[in-house]
């Protein structure tokens, strides 16, 4: 299963261990994403969308805690996984195999630092050598083969880690690498299209529209051309003309840097614009996985159906899911979803069904399709 | 069909105060002139994009804000509001004008009789987390209307607000609760009992489903229809997702930048946007149904701040059939066809 | 919408204001004394003057006038440079005051540099291990400190140090070295009436060595007390930039945890305690008056409660003053630091 | 209806906020400083209740007023070192120290509840006002708190407390005709019913002439421990002022106020029954730590030799006896007892109250309350 996949989450559990009692956040989530694909994962508030996206690298917030579960990332021909990985091989991962876009993208984006600072500092984290290189030539060309700064520049390539290249480093003012790092920070604005990258670059968050801010972040995100990207809700608090914009700009960006996308919303016309396959969620579990034509065309699991069912069509009735979303503290034993469902069965309300593929690349979690095995 | 609330040039600029004194140095126009009727019984979609000014309108209406300028009639004869608005044109400083509008417009009312008003029109908020007092009992809370406008206590408020419970889907048994213990959905629900427990006749919907998840949202909006069906209720239902519109609304206005752009019945202006923001705006939702995938060229650039809307027509530069005459005259809401209003000049021109 | 210099402006006008409030105050409240008292002042012999001497005193004085002129003329004597004459320290406000602050500069000197810098560093180490042995050692030995009455504190440190241990003896110097340095003959010449600074200025490294010995008890008093409520705050604020999505986002992009903390987080999480650090400096004159009076360094703080006991109407008038002139000048520049810190202030 | 099924009607409305009452207590008990804090001040408040019993006043004598030992004073002008008839020795003056931290304890709690009280109504009725209303009430309101804040608190105090006269003239015409004026501009301006109007500016007519003509005033007699309660008072008033008016800024723009203006509430309810109780918890906090702040202060004064009389039961008037031998510490070393134990006593007391403030702040932080 892992072979074909650059990322995948295999049985994950996580747990918020909250004043309240523990919420049971993630039960054995099950993933997987293929390199180039844009996976869109779908669900409501609360389902676990997010908190899955955070466990892939790592960054859930306390109280939570990962109990369970493996996560490998394939890269470069080998086979990582993240969870016992130290943290500076995670590091590693963050930002530069892996990285991420927001809901709210200008809380992300921090208040006191310009877009430039905050995406060169990215730049710099993983790249820095490169830049560096690029420093040292500029420097040559200009003719300054042995200034201070050039030597700096040198031994920050050469020995990195020792003492004196800190100090020395403190001590430059290292206006060359900043200005290498600048003109990348334009080209990279310019190729999330903002019209005024100079001017932009310059500019505080709070001083951005939150579509601009959304493009500053995607920008910061594509730094490091990732492997993959996971976009969290990206276009949910923009407004509906500034999403077509946004979605549009990730299906060029697929075609240019041709990251796979790890395409996180609640927004099922958003799925069917843009996503090559579907994950949906409920109550922290993948409940159906498929490729997108055939869930919506043909869904298996039962709240899958009864979601697309919801969305309001013109002229017709409206139809709901009966009852609520079930709170994670204390969720209903068995499948999570028998409850509400309509075709509950005396063994949805015991056993957790087994997340298995029915047919070729649809996997479902549903006694219904013999997930009691 | 009669209008129960007509609005006629409404305005309502919130100030921004700024330079060594704290004066007022800009303003911020969120609604910049609005003239529309809600006819009684029906639901009145009102569509826009965040900052377009739309709850701004609708609280406007209920008065909760005052307005700047402009008039709000609510079940006002036509008679007496053709009288003013023609007294407006010729006459503004008449005292027959001035009568009738501290009569009949709610524009220019304050104190008791604004309270009076209050149970005839009503609220229902966006979130229902922040729209009901965390502190408070269900029961305090949807029987406050009753109590604070006097209509009835004790055991009489107790009765009523149990017979609103049982009609948004709730009971008795959820009296002595706090708000914090309901779902999002069954807060909704007592928001909504709140707003109706006074039986008004006619209730804003701010965004009523967009705090809650999608398959309690079609629980909700049944919920409204049956109760508009049960107690005659005329609806202005404010809220940014079109598709929920589409499927609720009877006439839905469109909002830019506190301006109506247009103004039609459901279907007309769904199947048949005249306004090019309307058209990009309709255009711009994503359609659940892969199937139906398209290339776009979305609207290019984004709204620009209400502060200093752009001058002429204020969608002009966005606009692709932007002419000169956009950038220097405002355009006005036309009758295109019947019940049918744009305002843009290359409509009109066709 | 408003901009900096706009903003800056504003602040100036309003504290101006403040000071001319507090005047009014102070003022206001030393109208309360009856006259006949306020008149002892005028007296040199106050147990051979009867009360109708006093009464007349009093209104030779003008001080039976209404308030507003009597304020008036308080005000433009003020404004040109007169505080007027402290009777119990028999000289000009103006000099009393200029005699004394340079005790009081010399523990402010020490204390509040270290109060920020404590404060910061354990709140942001409280908030990093939160629930961990340092944040719970903090906390415990914050309230302890903030809940010791300084007067208490002082007279420990003093009896033990001072009395017990000898190491120390009370005063803003060693008796000796205050008679050389008082005596015109010795060539200590007073530069800038600072000892610790005119110490090193005369080539004797030896008084100002002896200043800090000296200022160490009262700073120790001052610094245990203050710098609780600047950790309590540095961590809350620090837990909340923490919690931030920009944390958590700096934390996506790869960064390293010193980065995030020190770069994105504390940056963002000294907003607050900008302002607090501003109030606890200015407020300091407060906790002077204890900390000198059981220390007897003889600074502003002890000559101001001296004063007061006294009923020196002119003397607590010029000390309340210089108290809010500072509290103002240091509202000023927690304005200009806000500013650097947080462009939304800066260009907004 | 009948008392019967009314006491169930207030037992079941109730129940929800003992419940939340007990998940606040629940928290309480886990946090082991705050139990700490709550043992101390419940220990001072038997100390208080016990006082007759623990140091018996002798009859005749008012109890909060420190007696010298007369079968001591002609011994030695030094303080007693503790023995067994004076288990904390005695001061220069031959007071009893055990028996001044014993009665002290009740001058603490009074010192500190009484201030904080004053304090609390004054700040919230103005910082309420000052928010609600805006414009120039709060822009007047929050300068003249701005010049109070200036003065450091100590000072201010010590310049109240000297200046305050024994005997305050009360002008009971004045009072009546700021009141009354007052009044008739909240009737005017925001009351729907103005049928209250013309009494109310018929009482304002007879006491303006009154104040003209034959002003009624009365004297107020203060001891010296009142003016100390009014100084600490007046110097806290604005902060607690301006936390109000904070926090009714914040809740007076959440939905559920508008909420209520749109279900026809008027100003003054929507106050007391929205805005107050969603600003209590910050309060709760602030008060807690407060009145161990205020007793610190209460003390400082009566230590500089402003605060209560000098034979006051008062455990900064004990200590202030030692002021003397400041400039010669060996003499503060061999009399250590008069200040060691009843700063003992003050720094327990104020950290009872700040350990329960200090856990409060956690336990009712909004952001774990309830999630």
């Amino acid at each position: 299963m892992t072979e074909d996949s650059l990322v995948a989450v295999k049985n994950l559990v996580v747990k918020f261990y909250t004043y309240a009692g523990v919420v049971e956040a993630l039960d054995g989530v099950n993933l997987k994403i293929r390199p180039g694909e844009i996976l869109g994962l779908v669900g409501e508030t609360g389902c676990g969308k997010s908190v899955t996206s955070f466990s892939i690298l790592q960054l859930v917030p306390p109280p939570g805690r990962i109990e369970e579960g493996e996560i490998y990332l394939n890269v470069g021909g080998k086979t990582l996984d993240i969870r016992s990985l130290p943290k500076d091989a995670i590091r590693q991962i963050r930002g530069k195999d892996i990285a991420m876009i927001f809901q709210e993208p200008r809380a992300y984006l921090n208040p006191v630092y310009t877009v430039e600072t905050q995406i060169g500092e990215a730049l710099l984290t993983h790249r820095k050598n490169e830049f560096l290189q690029k420093a040292i030539e500029a420097l040559e060309k200009a003719g300054k083969k042995s200034s201070f700064e050039k030597r700096v520049y040198e031994r920050m390539l050469k020995k990195p880690k020792s003492l004196v290249t800190k100090i020395m480093a403190k001590f430059c003012r290292k206006k060359t690498l900043m200005k290498e790092v600048h003109k990348e920070v334009v080209e990279l604005l310019r190729s999330v299209e903002i019209a005024d990258p100079e001017r932009v670059a310059k500019m505080y968050p709070f001083e951005l529209s939150g579509g601009m801010a959304q493009r500053a972040v995607i920008a910061m995100a594509l730094s490091c051309q990732p492997l993959m990207l996971i976009a969290d809700e990206p276009t949910t608090n923009l407004d509906v003309t500034v999403q077509a914009q946004i979605l549009n700009l990730v299906r060029e960006l697929r075609k240019t840097f041709k990251s796979s996308i790890l395409y996180i919303t609640h927004d099922l016309g958003v799925i069917a614009e843009l996503c090559d396959r579907v994950a949906v969620m409920y109550a922290g579990n993948v409940v159906e996985s498929a490729d997108v034509y055939e869930l919506f065309e043909a869904p298996l699991h039962p709240y899958t159906k009864a979601l697309l069912e919801s969305i309001p069509k013109p002229g017709e009735e409206f139809k709901s899911i009966p009852g609520t979303v079930p709170s994670l503290i204390n969720p209903p034993k068995g499948c999570r979803f028998h409850d509400r469902c309509q075709y509950e069965m005396d063994v949805c309300r015991k056993i957790k069904p087994e997340f298995i593929e029915v047919k070729k690349d649809h996997f479902v979690a549903c006694h219904l399709y013999g997930g009691s095995k | 069909m009669s209008s129960i609330i007509t609005i006629r040039n409404l305005k309502k600029h919130y100030p921004i105060f700024g330079g060594v004194f704290k004066r007022r140095v800009a303003s911020v126009k969120a609604v910049d002139g609005v003239s529309l009727n809600i006819f009684k019984g029906e639901t009145f979609g009102l569509v826009g994009e965040s900052g377009c000014g739309k709850t701004t309108l609708g609280k406007t209406i209920l008065r909760l804000l005052k307005p700047d300028a402009g008039n709000i009639f609510f079940d006002v004869p036509e008679s007496i509001i053709n009288e003013v608005i023609e007294l407006e044109r010729t006459n503004p400083k008449s005292k027959r004008l001035k009568l009738l509008r501290s009569q009949y417009d709610i524009a220019t009312f304050s104190g008791e009789r604004l309270l009076r008003l209050r149970r005839r029109m009503q609220i229902v908020y966006q979130d229902p987390t922040t729209s009901l007092d965390p502190r408070m009992l269900v029961k305090d809370i949807v029987a406050e209307p009753l109590v604070a406008q006097g209509i009835a206590k004790g055991e009489e408020a107790r009765k009523l607000v149990v017979d609103i419970l049982k009609k948004v889907g709730l009971g008795e048994q959820h009296l002595y609760r706090f708000p914090h213990e309901f779902s999002g959905g069954q807060r909704q629900r007592i928001a909504i009992a709140r707003a109706l427990v006074c039986r008004p006749e006619f209730v804003v919907l701010d965004e009523p489903t967009s705090s809650v998840d999608v398959s309690v949202r079609a629980q909700l909006l049944n919920l409204f229809k049956d109760l508009q069906k049960e107690l005659n209720l005329t609806y202005m239902f404010i809220s940014h997702d079109l598709s929920i519109v589409e499927c609720i609304s009877d006439r839905v206005a469109i909002m830019y930048l506190g301006k109506i752009n247009e103004l039609a019945p459901t279907y007309k202006i769904f199947k048949n946007p005249m306004h090019p923001y309307s058209q990009a705006l309709i255009a711009s939702v994503p359609i659940p149904d892969p199937k139906k995938r398209k290339e776009r060229a979305p609207l290019t650039g984004e709204v620009p701040s209400p502060v200093n809307p752009p001058a002429g027509c204020r969608f002009h530069p966005r606009c692709p059939l932007v002419m000169d005459v956009c950038r220097k005259e405002e355009p006005q809401l036309f009758e295109v066809e019947k019940d049918h209003y744009v305002a843009c000049f290359a409509v009109a021109k066709r | 919408m408003t901009s900096l210099p706009a903003y800056i402006a504003r602040r100036l006008i309003l504290l101006i204001f403040v000071i001319l409030g507090v005047s009014l105050l102070i003022f206001a409240i030393t109208t309360l004394i009856p006259i006949e008292i306020r008149a002892m002042l005028y007296v040199r012999n106050v147990q051979h003057t009867s009360p109708q001497q006093l009464i007349e005193i009093a209104k030779k004085r003008g001080l039976d006038r209404p308030i507003h002129e009597q304020f008036f003329a308080w005000l433009s004597e003020v404004l040109q440079g007169n505080l007027g004459f402290s009777k119990f320290s028999q000289q000009p406000v103006a000099d009393a005051i200029l005699e004394r602050w340079p005790y009081t500069f010399e523990i402010v000197l020490f204390a509040a540099p270290l109060i920020i810098f404590i404060g910061i560093f354990l709140g942001v180490q409280a908030a990093i291990h939160k629930d961990g042995l340092i944040d719970h050692a903090c906390r415990v030995l914050s309230i302890i400190g903030w809940s010791l009455p300084s007067f208490w504190l002082g007279l420990l440190l003093l009896s033990v140090f001072s009395g017990y241990l000898h190491w120390v003896s009370p005063g803003p110097l060693d008796t000796n070295l205050l008679q050389f340095r008082n005596n015109p003959d010795s060539g200590f010449v007073r530069h800038t009436k600072i000892d610790l600074f005119d110490g090193l200025l005369n080539g004797r490294p030896d008084i100002t060595l002896n200043v800090i010995q000296h200022a160490i008890l009262p700073v120790i008093v001052i610094v245990t007390i203050n710098v609780a409520l600047l950790i309590r705050v540095m961590r809350s604020s620090m837990l909340e930039a923490l919690n931030k999505p920009y944390t958590v986002a700096a934390r996506a992009k790869g960064l390293d945890d010193k980065t995030v903390i020190y770069k994105h987080a504390r940056r963002n999480a000294l907003i607050p305690v900008v302002t607090l650090s501003g109030m606890l400096v200015a407020g300091l004159l407060g906790g002077l008056v204890i900390t000198e009076t059981v220390f007897g360094f003889g600074g502003l703080g002890q000559w101001a409660a001296n004063a007061a006991l006294q009923l020196d109407v002119p003397a607590v008038l010029g000390y309340a003053l210089l108290s809010a002139f500072l509290f103002v000048i240091a509202n000023l520049i927690v304005d200009i630091l806000y500013a650097y810190i947080d462009p939304r202030i800066r260009l907004v | 209806m009948d008392l019967s099924a009314k006491w169930k009607e207030l037992k079941v409305s109730w129940q929800p906020r003992i419940k939340e009452w007990k998940f606040m207590l629940k928290r309480i008990r886990e946090s082991p400083l705050a139990l700490i804090g709550i043992a101390i001040i419940i220990g001072f408040v038997i100390i208080a209740c016990l006082a007759p019993v623990l140091a018996p006043p002798q009859a005749g004598w008012d109890p909060f007023m420190l007696r010298p030992d007369k079968d001591l004073a002609i011994l030695t002008p030094d303080p007693t070192p503790p023995t067994t008839r004076h288990i904390f020795g005695t001061t220069a003056e031959k007071f009893d120290i055990y028996y001044g931290c014993i009665w002290g304890t009740i001058n603490a709690f009074r010192v500190g509840l009484i201030v904080v009280a004053i304090a609390l109504v004054i700040g919230v009725v103005l910082g309420t006002v000052a928010a609600y209303y805006g414009g120039l009430i709060d822009e007047i309101l929050m300068r003249f708190t701005d010049i109070i804040i200036a003065l450091p608190g100590l000072v201010l105090a010590m310049a109240l407390v000297i200046a305050f006269p024994t005997t305050i003239p009360l002008n009971i015409t004045l009072i009546i005709l700021v009141v009354s004026a007052v009044l008739s501009i909240y009737f005017a301006a925001f009351k729907p019913q103005r049928k209250y109007l013309l009494p109310n500016q018929i009482i304002l007519l007879i006491s303006l002439f009154l104040y003209l003509t034959n002003p009624i005033v009365i004297g107020l007699n203060m001891s010296k421990l009142d003016k100390v309660l009014i100084s600490l008072a007046i110097v806290g008033w604005p902060g607690y002022a301006r936390l109000i008016r904070g926090e009714v800024l914040r809740v007076k723009n959440e939905d559920y106020v508008e909420a209520a203006k749109a279900s026809g509430c008027s100003d003054l309810r929507i106050i007391i029954k929205h805005i107050l109780p969603n600003t209590v918890y910050p309060l709760l906090i602030v008060v807690t730590l407060d009145i161990g702040s205020i007793v610190l202060t209460a003390a400082a004064l009566s230590f500089l030799g402003i605060g209560a009389d000098p034979n006051f039961a008062d455990w900064g008037n004990i200590i202030s006896m030692s002021r003397t031998w400041i400039s010669s510490p060996e003499l503060l070393v061999r009399h250590y007892y008069t200040f060691l134990i009843p700063g003992i006593f003050i720094s327990l007391f104020v950290l009872g109250w700040n350990l329960l403030g200090d856990a409060l702040r956690d336990i009712l932080d909004p952001m774990i309350r309830r999630r």
